[in-house]
């Protein structure tokens, strides 16, 4: 049976134009920018200065506290700045800049770890953060975080998500056709770093290739199985896919973990299984290069803090005049306003738009549809959300459970009004955390 | 390296290409079946009548939003439907100048006293009909016959006063006295299905409201069938009782607005004192849409406290 | 008899509604319909203090004034002193029993003195000759009529905090012109009651 | 013990003051006020009864009936009330009934509240002289024997029911071609 | 000219009905005809005045905590003398007014001035205020009766005005025409004083 979520939207996917393009190893960059937050939590200290040299794989962030993921140079040079530089998320962020020296020469500590069989859960767990490795699929959790389970967190599932619903991105696609062993490699090693006895892998019904590479990895294993899912925007949402897989609700203000589950990207499993096998940390990453405004869309693996133009340019350059380019899918990524910002850890795929495609819109008033009350995957209300943004009325938008919002922007894409509701609903909800952390 | 200047907006940076105006069309084009069918059994002045009451409609909005200093709105369509749903909620004998109150009413204390399009609490066309109904009961409640012409009662009048029923095939094929879009059953429900296909209308609404209708008949001991097939109830079913503005935003609210329709329709229409109460009942329903929405917000994902 | 409290209450609370179709209670209508918890919480509270008022106007008029003559030119000033005191009382027992309610709806009491709902179904008990049961049902109907009538309008009022209503309408004339609307609508019961 | 003395007796004083200058007014009105009701039913009752000039009040078997006489008091006819329920509520006539001949001689409407310019043309001599003259033996039915006003089917078989069933309980007491 | 400003006030000011907007229920439901409003409006003036009157002048003895209690004696007492008048004078127009005139004792316009402005100064100046509030009163009830007997009925103080083909709105007679023609008025209102009431 195909499983899904209520809620939701059809957007054209337009993954054709990449998905049966092979990962391509991309050109070794002239210089790597490595931002000190990729992650959620806070921010790397840089431990290299300017000057230092470095190899690949070597460590030059030190993330100091819990809830955070240290970063690594991804090529062999000289570092030529250590300063707050534009990163994809917006505004400036503390940076290693390192010119490559072409030799792409590895950091002597980069060993391969013990074999699996004798690795204790917690060495497993500290292998991961010492790899830098973060959630993959966009919001970059640190992942080490995500799998120590408090005692008293009874988690019986582990779920990889390789739903990939947004719209262009095939990068996981290509992953679980490549590289399927990998994956199920890095959750295997999951499993033992929680002691996990349950598994389950999310595919969208529209990869079947992907839903077949997996299974003949996993037959004859018992513990992991296959979950055909329906394709629909935000399948890959953590609390949607936990929805579809397990019919469990991640509690409001809660996490996966309060209904026993962890959820992790199955390019994060490739990454952890990557990890172990060679112990090179996360110094790379598949990313799909498409959209209407390039010339020749591809699936690249390319190396983190590579400027996005340079990718770019890897691709046959722009078709056309590009209107947007966007760090993630259409429907989540972000719009970026420079070129020469890095590619980093989250970075699942470079999205150009032509010029003509990219739509502006004029507000209109709400006609109270409820088009985004039927798409909202959380049930909100977003319009009722948006109009008390529009009025200020923080409290009420709070008891209409804005923080909820997990900001998927199904609600603007279908509002017929072209009403901004996911924008209005951030808004609401960096006004309400503000609010609390002055009430506090 | 080229400088291109790149746009910057927040996520989503794709749209579904809906769109108030398509929406709007798309309702007038279903409308203009009952309108077919309204022209071929009345006439002339079916035509006339809806032209009238479009281009006043039209006309009151574009003015009042000059008055305001507002953008003028009027290509978005949302007047045109609503002349045109006026239009069909009108007996086609009623003299022009009426029917230019009505969708003059319609228009300014329908819906721009309250801000236009989307701050409406009630049904415009609905709004105009009643005001009408109440202002010029006579003209208002007097029916020409399709077939000669002559002054008739409807089949509800018929039933209510006289006990007289009327078949089946007639009031299915529009063949019966009545307000000019509202006789022709088979062509409205075409209509609604077109439009319930292509995601414009809800069906709970039409499908509870219709239901309720039935199974009371069924229970207080009349006929289920002529009641769905007679009146404004399949045009207000389909068209007024699904006004996107005033009705509920959540699936259980549209049940619960569609139930209260039904309920209040069969009321009237067996107990009250008119012998058709579609409009009373949509409008009161539509009064009670506020309450509906504060009472029946979805439960979201999740919603129980974190442990 | 059944058949004629229910023909009461249904006639007061829908057919002839106590604002919409015979213009009482105007004021409070105005002043607390802008929010739906104030509005239900008013319309319970007048809905009690009616009840009670219905009952003590009956034994006003039957036991006191219509025994004595006085009815013609004493039931003005007793009815009027009656609903006073009566209120004053509501408001310390509430007090005294819970504190709880009294928070609730002790803002709204003092208002309902001069709500002319009150004084109107005082009136109309011994214009219609209603026994102790009708007179009942009357200052019940009237209540529920006016708290039905309450609850509307706050419902429309809180979605009106959000359109744009004209400058010059702002405030009292909207709530008219959407008061005219609802009572427009509730003609929709006409005749739905027998009254005989 | 000042203060609330003074209280008392300053409300005491507005009381008394109060009841002095209310019982003077009825004393002042009440006979005209009489007089205005009586003067009112006896018009109406002089309307509905050709011929009559005075009025004089019969009860009879719980009823109250009204005898229209002439200036030499000659009973020229007797008028009844009744009720009957219109669209918007009670509807009051006074009728006006010939046991002789049996034939009514006119009906007035004394209060109603139906809709107006269009229930409340029942009002109207259009349609209340219809029953002038009628047979009781007829049906009161309206759109057969009634003219029924276009859209108020209900206001005017209201009327019509009201008379037909007064009229019975009447004409038990005072059969067709019986003395009155 | 302070006692000037007192009577204006009323009537334009702080008029009680279109500016204030209270005692309305009466405004409401009995301007069905002109002839209505304007014995409405001297019912209530003759209450208002006399009330004033007697309240400005029994101020210093009043003693303040029973005052409302003595307010609304007054006022009943005087409430109740213009009932038993006008159905002694009137009786078609009282018929009309139905419970309306017995409901000025619960008027809004009467106590709120005794209480705010009667108790506080002389007779003199109370009875310029009150005047000043029942003119206003009046005058605007009376505008509403004849906009809503004009449109409603084709005619003004019994009078046929419209023409021979006049069709008479009905509603304007109805209840929903006294709030509609309220709700405008009260808008235009503020539209000529741009101060909007909120």
């Amino acid at each position: 049976m195909i499983k899904t979520f209520k809620g939701g939207i059809h957007p054209p996917y337009n993954k054709d134009l990449t998905k049966n393009k092979p990962i391509e190893k991309a050109v070794l960059p002239k210089k790597v920018t490595i931002p000190m937050g990729m992650h959620i939590g806070a921010p790397c200290e840089p431990i290299v200065k300017v000057g230092d040299l470095v190899k690949k794989g070597q460590k030059v962030g030190e993330a100091k506290a819990f809830v955070s993921a240290p970063v690594h140079a991804s090529v062999s040079g000289k570092v030529v700045a250590v300063e707050p530089r534009p990163w994809p998320g917006g505004g400036l962020m503390m940076s290693v800049v390192i010119e490559s020296d072409g030799k792409d020469e590895l950091f002597e500590g980069v060993v391969p770890s013990k074999p699996i069989e004798q690795l204790t859960p917690d060495e497993i767990k500290n292998l991961i953060r010492e790899a830098g490795i973060t959630g993959l699929g966009g919001a970059g959790f640190p992942t080490q975080v995500k799998l120590s389970v408090p005692p008293e967190k009874n988690v019986d599932t582990i779920i990889v998500n390789a739903a990939e619903c947004e719209p262009y991105i095939t990068a996981d696609h290509r992953l679980l056709l490549e590289r399927p062993e990998d994956v199920i490699f890095g959750l295997e090693a999951i499993m033992k770093a929680t002691g996990v006895k349950k598994s389950f892998i999310g595919i969208e019904d529209n990869k079947p290739d992907a839903i077949d590479s997996i299974n003949k990895v996993i037959a004859g294993k018992k513990d992991i199985e296959v979950v055909v899912l329906a394709t629909k925007y935000p399948q890959g949402g953590e609390k949607q896919l936990i929805k579809a897989v397990t019919g469990r609700e991640v509690p409001s203000g809660g996490l996966p973990m309060d209904v026993g589950v962890i959820v992790n990207n199955a390019g994060t499993c490739a990454a952890i299984a990557n990890a172990l096998k060679t112990g090179m940390p996360l110094i790379e990453r598949i990313t799909t290069v498409t959209g209407s405004g390039v010339k020749e869309p591809k699936n690249l693996l390319i190396r983190i803090g590579t400027p996005l133009i340079d990718i770019i340019e890897q691709c046959g350059g722009f078709k056309g005049t590009p209107g947007k380019v966007l760090m993630g899918g259409p429907m989540m990524g972000l719009a970026q306003s420079e070129l020469d910002v890095p590619a980093i850890k989250g970075t699942s795929g470079i999205l150009v738009l032509e010029k003509s495609d990219v739509k502006l819109f004029e507000p209109s008033p709400c006609i109270r549809c409820a088009r985004c009350v039927d798409a909202c995957p959380i049930n909100l209300l977003p319009t009722n959300l948006a109009k008390f943004t529009e009025r200020g009325m923080w409290a009420e938008a709070e008891n209409y459970h804005a923080l909820d919002c997990i900001e998927c922007g199904c609600c603007s894409y279908v509002c017929p009004a072209h009403i901004p509701l996911t924008q209005h609903i951030r808004v609401a909800k960096s006004h309400i955390i503000e609010l609390r952390k002055k009430n506090k | 390296m080229d400088d291109y200047r790149l746009i910057t907006t927040s996520s989503p940076h794709i749209h579904s290409g809906e769109s108030v105006s398509r929406i709007m069309f798309n309702v007038a084009i279903a409308l203009l079946l009952p309108t077919f069918a309204g022209i071929y059994y009345f006439g002339f002045r079916a035509l006339a009548l809806v032209i009238i009451t479009s281009l006043s409609a039209i006309l009151t909005e574009a003015v009042f939003q000059k008055l305001r200093n507002k953008p003028i709105t009027i290509m978005d369509g949302s007047a045109l439907v609503t002349g045109m749903l006026l239009a069909l909620n009108l007996p086609p004998g009623l003299p022009y100048w009426m029917a230019v109150v009505g969708a003059v009413a319609a228009i300014a204390l329908g819906k721009q006293i309250y801000g236009g399009l989307g701050s409406n609490p009630f049904n415009p066309a609905l709004i105009g009909r009643v005001f009408l109904m109440i202002s010029f009961t006579t003209p208002m409640t007097t029916w020409i016959n399709p077939v000669d012409g002559t002054t008739g009662a409807t089949p509800l009048s018929l039933m209510k006063m006289q006990g007289i029923t009327t078949d089946y095939a007639k009031l299915f094929f529009g063949n019966v006295g009545g307000s000019l879009g509202e006789t022709c059953a088979l062509l409205i429900i075409i209509g609604g299905m077109y439009l319930i296909f292509k995601g414009y209308v809800d069906w709970k609404i039409p499908a509870s409201y219709l239901g309720t209708v039935a199974i009371l008949s069924v229970i207080l001991g009349q006929d289920p069938i002529f009641h769905l097939l007679s009146g404004g109830l399949m045009l207000g079913a389909f068209f007024m009782a699904t006004d996107m503005v005033t009705t509920p935003l959540s699936g259980p609210g549209k049940l619960i607005f569609g139930i209260g329709a039904g309920l209040l329709t069969v009321i009237i229409r067996f107990y009250g004192g008119y012998p058709e109460g579609v409009s009373f009942s949509i409008l009161l329903m539509n009064a009670f849409t506020p309450l509906i929405n504060r009472f029946t917000v979805p439960k979201i994902y999740g919603e129980v406290k974190a442990k | 008899m059944a058949k004629e409290l229910f023909f009461i209450i249904i006639g007061s609370i829908f057919v002839n509604n106590f604002v919409f179709s015979r213009f009482l209670g105007n004021c409070p209508f105005l002043g607390v319909s802008n929010k739906t918890e104030t509005a239900i919480g008013m319309g319970i509270a007048t809905t009690f203090v009616l009840t009670m008022t219905a009952v003590a106007a009956y034994f006003i008029q039957n036991y006191v004034l219509a025994p004595f003559g006085l009815e013609p030119f004493l039931q003005i000033v007793s009815f009027i002193l009656v609903i006073a005191s009566l209120v004053q009382l509501v408001e310390m027992v509430i007090l005294k029993v819970s504190p709880a309610l009294y928070n609730a709806f002790g803002i709204f009491l003092p208002l309902i003195t001069t709500n002319c709902i009150v004084m109107a179904v005082a009136l109309l008990i011994p214009m219609n000759n209603y026994n102790l049961i009708k007179s009942i049902a009357l200052g019940l109907g009237a209540g529920l009529g006016f708290t039905l009538a309450l609850a509307l309008m706050s419902g429309i009022r809180e979605d009106l905090e959000f359109a744009d209503v004209p400058e010059a309408l702002r405030g009292p004339a909207i709530v008219f012109i959407t008061a005219g609307l609802l009572s427009l609508i509730f003609l929709g019961f006409t005749g739905l009651v027998p009254l005989a | 013990m000042n203060q609330y003395a003074k209280m008392i007796i300053v409300l005491m004083i507005i009381s008394i003051a109060s009841g002095a200058v209310l019982a003077l007014s009825y004393e002042v009105t009440n006979p005209k006020i009489q007089e205005q009701a009586r003067q009112k039913l006896e018009e109406s009752v002089l309307k509905v009864i050709p011929g009559a000039a005075k009025m004089e009040v019969v009860q009879k078997e719980d009823m109250t009936i009204y005898l229209g006489l002439d200036e030499q008091g000659n009973k020229k006819g007797i008028a009844f009330k009744a009720v009957g329920s219109g669209f918007n509520g009670a509807i009051e006539l006074m009728v006006g009934y010939n046991p002789s001949e049996g034939k009514l001689t006119g009906v007035e409407i004394l209060s109603m509240s139906e809709t107006p310019g269009l229930g409340a043309k029942i009002k109207e001599e259009a349609f209340t002289n219809q029953f002038n003259g009628k047979s009781v033996e007829d049906k009161f039915i309206a759109k057969e024997d009634v003219q029924a006003i276009s859209g108020a089917t209900i206001s005017s078989t209201a009327v019509a029911k009201a008379v037909k069933t007064s009229l019975d309980n009447v004409m038990k007491i005072y059969p067709v071609g019986g003395d009155f | 000219m302070q006692l000037f400003k007192d009577f204006i006030n009323g009537i334009w000011n702080e008029n009680p009905i279109f500016r204030m907007v209270i005692g309305i229920c009466s405004a409401l439901a009995v301007t069905t005809a002109a002839n209505n409003g304007i014995a409405m409006g001297m019912a209530l003036t003759f209450v208002l005045t006399c009330s004033s009157i007697l309240i400005s002048l029994l101020r210093n003895i009043i003693p303040a905590k029973v005052r409302i209690p003595c307010y609304i004696i007054v006022v009943a007492t005087f409430t109740t003398v213009v009932d038993l008048f006008m159905k002694a004078y009137f009786p078609s127009l009282y018929e009309v007014m139905g419970i309306f005139i017995p409901l000025i004792v619960v008027n809004c316009i009467v106590l709120a001035r005794a209480e705010a402005f009667a108790s506080k100064v002389g007779p003199v100046r109370a009875t310029a205020d009150a005047l000043g509030m029942g003119l206003g009163y009046t005058w605007a009830i009376t505008l509403i009766s004849m906009i809503r007997e004009l449109m409603g009925a084709g005619t003004l103080f019994g009078y046929h005005i419209m023409g021979e083909g006049f069709t008479p709105w009905t509603i304007m007679i109805m209840p929903p025409g006294a709030f509609i023609v309220m709700g405008i008025l009260v808008g235009l209102m503020n539209m000529i004083t741009r101060k909007p009431v909120e």
